[in-house]
């Protein structure tokens, strides 16, 4: 399945775009997409495992399945306030 | 009742959506621009947020404190985009009969808030240089 | 900064006061005028003060706020006379470089110009009669 | 000497004035005043001790000596806030 993702923040600023868009088997974890991001945007390497993901704007653990068609946004620590 | 906003934040509005005849206490905090942090001198600040997100995170934490402590009304704004200093970046304000829950609500609210709404600040140096800010992120994986 | 006043409060000013490019955090505490304590109907509130020795207590609790955290500014007004349910009672505005100290010195000023400043308040209920109050004297030595 | 104590709220209302104009000895204490308070204002005894007292608008100690011509007040427990 092609899995859409959006990037923020430092994420966005080192990947220079806010959309990244993968293909991943049916049923992939957020694990394994953490894996791919390592692979695919090697400026993100270094960070990739102190990001969180969403799935349909609610964080997801490292062992949620993405559903097809599913809302992804990768999540670095946040700085509001 | 939870916003955020691209316009400077105006307290009054805040406090007025939280005032009630039922409240005896109303707190309000606001999150303001600072000159300078750990001593490096800023000229501004720019918040990037994931919108539908930050809304559902706040929301959530609105019902969470109101379930926690007994409060009349709560409100809660962030500012998004450019932000001077000195500026309103965030403003959180709660109301409750008696004092000691308005206090530990706002106290809570805006330490869950840091912790939790997908939003990031942009923290834009005097020296011309602008740093993401993440906390836990080493200093090298931040410089933007 | 600190005033006894017999017109309305303004939050707005008091947020004012204590706004600066060198603080993060604004914390505003309004004490309100609730329609309700304890299960009883209130109708208005009124405040009588000893002004000069008011005046002296507030700057000291100020004095000793700004001593124990490190406080931008400091603003307190307290209003005397006759309130109406929903009117705002006393404001507290504090700033600090982090919020932690704002929260901290609020609840702290709050609470001591409770149990220290020789302002008083009168009840009066719905059913017309009114009473001192006074944390402490017995039920039959309060109503007046 | 003559000591002019000013009164608020219930001890305002219960006295019927705002201000109480007593004689006591040179030197006395607000000790003596308090006492001095239970006899002159009997509207007032049962309340006495649990009232503080001010000289020059600042709390003054039982033992305290009340000087000639002080600003002195009779502060029933405050309600501020």
């Amino acid at each position: 399945m092609i899995v859409r993702v959006r990037l923020f923040a430092i994420a966005r600023h080192l990947a220079e775009r806010g959309l990244w868009e993968t293909t991943l088997p049916d049923q992939a974890t957020i694990a394994a997409l953490r894996r791919q991001l390592e692979r695919e945007i090697p400026a993100l390497a270094g960070l990739a495992n102190r990001f969180r993901f969403a799935i349909d704007a609610r964080y997801a653990g490292d062992c949620e399945q993405i559903p097809p068609g599913a809302d992804v946004a990768c999540i670095p620590p946040v700085s509001g306030g | 009742m939870n916003r955020l906003t691209y316009s400077p934040i105006d307290p009054g509005a805040a406090i007025a959506k939280v005032r009630s005849v039922d409240a005896g206490a109303v707190v309000l905090f606001l999150g303001t621009a600072r000159q300078s942090t750990a001593g490096r001198s800023t000229s501004s600040l720019d918040y990037e947020a994931y919108p539908e997100m930050a809304a559902k995170e706040l929301a959530a934490l609105e019902d969470e404190a109101r379930r926690r402590w007994n409060l009349v009304q709560c409100a809660i704004v962030h500012r998004l985009g450019h932000v001077e200093i000195g500026e309103i970046c965030v403003a959180i304000a709660v109301s409750s009969a008696h004092r000691q829950a308005a206090f530990e609500a706002g106290k809570w609210l805006i330490d869950e808030m840091k912790r939790t709404v997908p939003i990031w600040k942009c923290e834009n140096w005097a020296d011309g240089s602008s740093d993401w800010v993440h906390p836990g992120l080493s200093e090298e994986g931040t410089s933007g």
